[in-house]
């Protein structure tokens, strides 16, 4: 059990560490959200800019962009970056999900087309799995594709797709056969998102702010050469992209700890800091521990997938514990400046109004890539290997599930 | 014993559900906080047409003379609808505060003007940073976070005399002296704002009470009426949770019957449910100006934040990705609970209180 | 709403606090709980003291032992006699549980034989409706009454039978019919505790005293006079009896606060009293709101009862709250004593050590009545009438429905 | 980066386990609590025979003078079968004390009898109210809750001096000056006695260490140690809410497959995932013998503490009404969870400590 670099590895970070000092932008002090747009641009930039120098994708072999190097290096390049301001993890859905969608199931030609670009994201990508009714319930989706000679007409509605406005193009999940068991009616296809029949409409989350977007596909045709899979493997394919969503997003989820401890260290109440109180130091001492835990067990994870694992179920776990305690930490932070709490002004608000903005992103984060009680079943089922409940759609074909007809 | 509201009450409270039901669905919230507008007008005429801002004012002061009682259930209605007006400013502050701390005669002046509806009051004595003083009956200084501070005709501001003892001043918010400006809040809806003073002119309030006895009274009873407010906001979040959850189905079932769902609003239940005893025995103990109301209104309002919280969050989460959207009303809910949690002063400021209160019970 | 008796209530209240000032037992400071056996004998006699003076069962029947008084009238009793040392609620089951059921369903000269001597307490009595492999699922349960001629055999083993050492009558639900639904193939009786083919054993409980019971039934035969209620209307009126409880038991959980009120007033840790300490402080406050909403949700409940309503299945949230808080209490006070906690002697540790007996004897309070799970089904059916999860036992015969055929 | 331990440290540990599995199932665990006979002598004699005690001291001094790393595999499975030992008393207590505090003479003098297993040596310096002065070489007053203190030949004592400083001494627990008095403790599993010393001859322990330092540091390993005990209680515990939830049947279906049961014992896994990584981090930086090591050491011991309170307890209700039976092992559980966590302070304790640690890195 030890921290340290083999020699090569060392090697390895010195050489990063030299070129990031020399190309990539400090921390500043302040900084807060920047603009949706805005950051986009940024990211695009210094996607490029790191694919120029050979250190986009390093686990990926070289041919299709990447730098053929292990995901060891991957992980000292995240360690290093992190002391950074640039935004590193912009394209973690496109990259880390549906490259590995591509890479598996498109052919050689595709591949030599397709990834170079999305590793230094000049082409960007969006996955397209969620639907108004199909939110845990994934394989519940109803955006048909029906084949038609070489081709396939894709018709219905996703939700939930982040980035789907800056998107290229898209992975998505049809369900090519309703009178079939849902699992295994569905098929994976990749389509090209700025083509006819495919429209983006930004949806306005509770914060104001416009992450996400619906997708409406009305008669878009894609050939069959887009098709990612056998057909009615769609749900294999997908639960190949989810795994590889856990190792992209491993220890990337905001869980609100540095900012609250920034919090204790600074602010006072009545003249005294609150870092002497022992009612806050009881909450700092019990989100720090879950802080350092979901770090830890991150690290296990990583150890883990060095030496050939796959990344575990466990995973959801840093999730679940995270996604909570960074709403809790807001709200408490708030509860503390009492009658301040509630304004909103960067510059009047502590740390520019973190706390506040957070209190109102939070919920959505707890909801993303699946609420706590999916990641609870997930922990239950695929960990402890605890039984399924009863299902009420067992057996049954797509269409005879009972849907109550929901409009959304 | 008789724990419970009289048919009376029960029957003004129907009454106001039905009516903020009509006028006040959640479009008349949006069109406030999407147009900056800080309040409803036409609902607030309707409350002032209905009396219930005379309510609690004494029948010699042109208002009802009627119990806190009367108010508590207005309180939970208000609640539920998320009413976009200055109740609390005006009523369970502004009014009480001058109640509790102005003379007679400043009574007799100012109550019936509130009782009528003609004047808008709010209060700015809450412990943010910024600070005011006074002299030769003067104001200087700002105060942040002033609830419905930009559409109020006057405000009781709290400052430092000469002797540097705490006081309450009445000022006319129309007064060319002072600078008001909006400042945007978790809840537009209960919207605040700086108000800076500069020689602005002040009366003091010359009750017999002492300023700082004369807030403590009045923010308990404000706590109580807060609570009742927080419960109506967690039946409406509950009642949300609840329908979506019976309508939408998952894996070939509805959400509802999913027992990690079942639990989750069970548990908001339970939260609210304590709360609303807890502001029952508020209710009375306010009715009743009871020794117990320091106690009971602590406990009430520390009882209500951690129940509005709880069940306004865990509604976002029930309602799955649309939670999240502008679109669906619970983030309105979620914003409220976070507006009435901070008020005069937040949770852990209320504990500290209600452990003061216990331990010298 | 307030809080006054009529001219008449207080009258009564007079009365009662009189006659208890000249009967009853003063608190003592210390206490701690009594031995088991002790406890019973005290219970006796203190049950036949408060009968011969009138004041058993206040709302029950005069010709059946009561008083012929109101709901009101008992909590009025409850609340003056929650000032003495007598232990008012020891046959809180046997009174509050198997009275209604006979008064419900026995004939009238059982009512006039059976009940009187209940009140008093010369009789006592248990309920038997848990089984081993009936818990939660109380309907689940297997022992069996077969009818013989004008008779009915009972075979099979009850247990967590509260008091069934002392008991001189059980009212128990059996199964007669196991090849229909399972709610329709139940019958309630009450049996001779002491007649042959019935035979109690104690359970060592965790905290090692023996509180509850097992039962065991070989051929023990009852007359169907016996009988309560219809032959397949065992579930209804076990509904009854079980509506009866929530009553009886409503406000008489333990939930530990008292003592840690006492417990902050008087510690002192490194020379400080805790009660200066904010973390010790913010959970004082937590669990006081708790306290005191149950109580004041309790009074609500009262008052609907008052006005002629049935106790509603809101009670379960005392229950829920209380027993948790209760175990979570006795944890937080040990670890506030650090190495002492641990420390189980009555003249060293805290309160006789009160947190030592209850951290051991809470896990209990939390599963008997029902666990926190089936206290949140109740809430989440009875109250917010949500839907039923799919039933993997509905439509079928009782002796069809999967058991994995578990022993106990 | 390489988080996870050795496959030798694996293969301890696998070996460990299976001889715990075997010499120390519950009935071992009840038979020492029935008969309160402290400590189950064979499994004592066989894991000294394994040289576990002396796994940490030096081989100068007769130890194996392998890394921590070694006894934190071994902790977990201690603590898992609960073993009825005074391995916490004399390994990592006794003989770290003595390690970090003793004069290099009498480490050379003291170890090699606790690395063949010949002496138990317990510690007395647990934050009671009782107390202790030492003078002239001799010692005076009482210490309470001494783990395993009626069994152990040794103990090292904290006492004030004539300086009135803290100091470290060895006493001979045979000695006929000590009164020996066990006492009723929620874990007899782990017992505790009252020691009263009089005029009890004492050795100065004279390292270069003061004895706070070596206390705290000794604390410290300790506090890792016993995270590692606590995840293996915690592993214990959820596997058998697992086993008997799978196997039994309510309402047709088996227990585990309700999602109440689920997320429960997904919220055990939770916590204890989070207490087992903690504590991986605390046995890198006491094995690098790192300064994180005061951060982590508390970390560690937090999250161990709150994981063991939380599987034990819901593990019980996991079990229903079994659960609360004297013949179902759930109460072992949970009352090895109260020792462990009481011990070195409880948890309030060491929280505080966590932040100083926090806020000073």
């Amino acid at each position: 059990m030890d921290f340290k670099d083999s020699p090569e590895q060392a090697a390895f970070r010195a050489e990063i560490r030299s070129w990031l000092q020399a190309n990539a932008t400090a921390k500043s002090a302040g900084g807060g959200r920047k603009d949706q747009s805005d950051a986009y641009e940024d990211a695009k930039a210094w996607y490029k800019k790191v694919a120029d120098a050979g250190y986009a994708c390093l686990n990926w072999p070289k041919q299709y962009g990447g730098a053929g190097l292990s995901d060891i290096h991957k992980v000292i390049w995240s360690q290093e970056v992190a002391n950074y301001a640039e935004p590193d993890g912009y394209f973690v859905i496109g990259i880390g999900n549906c490259g590995p969608a591509i890479m598996h199931f498109a052919t050689e030609e595709q591949k030599q087309t397709l990834l170079p670009p999305m590793a230094s994201a000049e082409t960007v990508w969006c996955q397209m799995f969620s639907e108004p009714s199909a939110g845990s319930d994934v394989a519940g989706l109803r955006t048909s594709a029906i084949a038609d000679g070489d081709n396939w007409i894709i018709n219905g509605q996703k939700i939930w797709t982040s980035g789907a406005q800056h998107s290229d193009y898209g992975v998505i999940l049809c369900r090519t056969d309703p009178t079939i068991s849902k699992y295994r009616g569905m098929t994976m296809f990749f389509i090209d998102m700025n083509q006819p029949g495919v429209e983006v409409k930004p949806i306005k989350q509770m914060d104001g702010g416009a992450h996400f977007n619906e997708v409406f596909f009305n008669n878009a045709v894609i050939p069959d050469a887009y098709r990612l899979g056998e057909v009615g493997g769609g749900w294999g394919a997908a639960l190949l992209v989810l795994m590889n969503e856990r190792l992209a997003i491993a220890g990337v989820q905001p869980d609100g700890f540095p900012e609250f401890l920034q919090l204790v260290k600074t602010l006072h109440i009545d003249g005294e800091p609150i870092s002497a109180n022992p009612a806050v130091r009881e909450r700092l001492a019990e989100w720090y521990y879950k802080h350092a835990g979901i770090k830890a067990s991150t690290n296990r994870m990583l150890t883990a997938v060095a030496k050939g694992g796959m990344p575990g179920a466990e995973a959801a776990l840093g999730k679940l514990v995270g996604a909570v305690m960074n709403q809790d930490i807001a709200d408490y932070a708030i509860q503390l400046l009492g009658d301040a709490g509630v304004i909103c002004e960067p510059n009047i608000a502590e740390q520019q109004a973190h706390f506040q903005k957070t209190v109102l992103f939070s919920p959505g984060i707890r909801l993303a890539g699946g609420t706590d009680e999916v990641m609870r079943n997930v922990i239950a089922e695929q960990v402890l290997g605890l039984p399924q409940e009863p299902r009420a759609d067992k057996g049954l074909a797509f269409n005879e599930i009972p849907s109550g007809n929901q409009s959304r | 014993m008789n724990f419970d509201f009289s048919d009376d009450q029960k029957n003004i409270q129907d009454q106001a559900r039905s009516m903020l039901a009509k006028e006040c669905n959640s479009s008349v919230v949006r069109q406030v906080i999407d147009t900056n507008s800080g309040f409803d007008e036409a609902l607030w005429q309707q409350i002032i047409a209905l009396g219930w801002p005379a309510i609690s004012i004494p029948e010699q002061h042109g208002g009802l003379g009627l119990s806190y009682l009367e108010l508590c259930v207005i309180a939970t209605e208000l609640g539920r609808s998320l009413a976009p007006v200055p109740f609390i400013a005006s009523v369970y502050l502004g009014t009480e505060i001058i109640k509790a701390a102005a003379s007679e005669q400043q009574q007799a002046e100012w109550l019936p003007e509130l009782a009528s509806g003609e004047v808008i009051s709010t209060v700015a004595i809450g412990s943010d940073k910024s600070s005011c003083r006074a002299s030769n009956d003067t104001l200087n200084g700002s105060k942040s976070a002033v609830l419905h501070g930009m559409i109020a005709n006057r405000a009781i501001v709290a400052a430092s005399d000469e002797q540097d003892e705490l006081q309450l001043y009445l000022v006319d918010l129309h007064h060319n002296s002072i600078q008001c400006t909006t400042q945007n809040s978790l809840d537009p809806s209960l919207p605040r704002a700086e108000l800076v003073f500069n020689n602005t002119p002040a009366i003091k309030l010359s009750g017999t009470l002492s300023a700082k006895a004369a807030i403590s009274r009045v923010f308990d009873r404000a706590a109580v009426l807060l609570a009742f407010e927080q419960v109506g906001g967690c039946e409406a979040a509950i009642d949300m949770a609840k329908a979506y959850t019976t309508d939408r189905y998952a894996f070939g079932r509805q959400v509802a019957s999913f027992q990690a769902i079942k639990h989750k609003l069970a548990d908001m239940f339970v939260a609210k449910e304590l709360a609303k005893s807890n502001a029952y025995y508020g209710a009375w103990a306010l009715s009743a100006d009871a020794p117990e109301l320091a106690l009971a209104a602590a406990t009430a309002r520390v009882s209500g934040i951690d129940a509005y919280y709880l069940c306004s969050k865990e509604n976002i989460q029930a309602h799955g990705g649309m939670g999240f959207t502008w679109e669906f009303d619970c983030h309105l809910y979620y914003r409220r609970a976070q507006a009435l949690s901070t008020l005069l002063g937040g949770n852990p400021y209320w504990k500290s209180l209600l452990v003061d209160r216990l331990l010298a019970a």
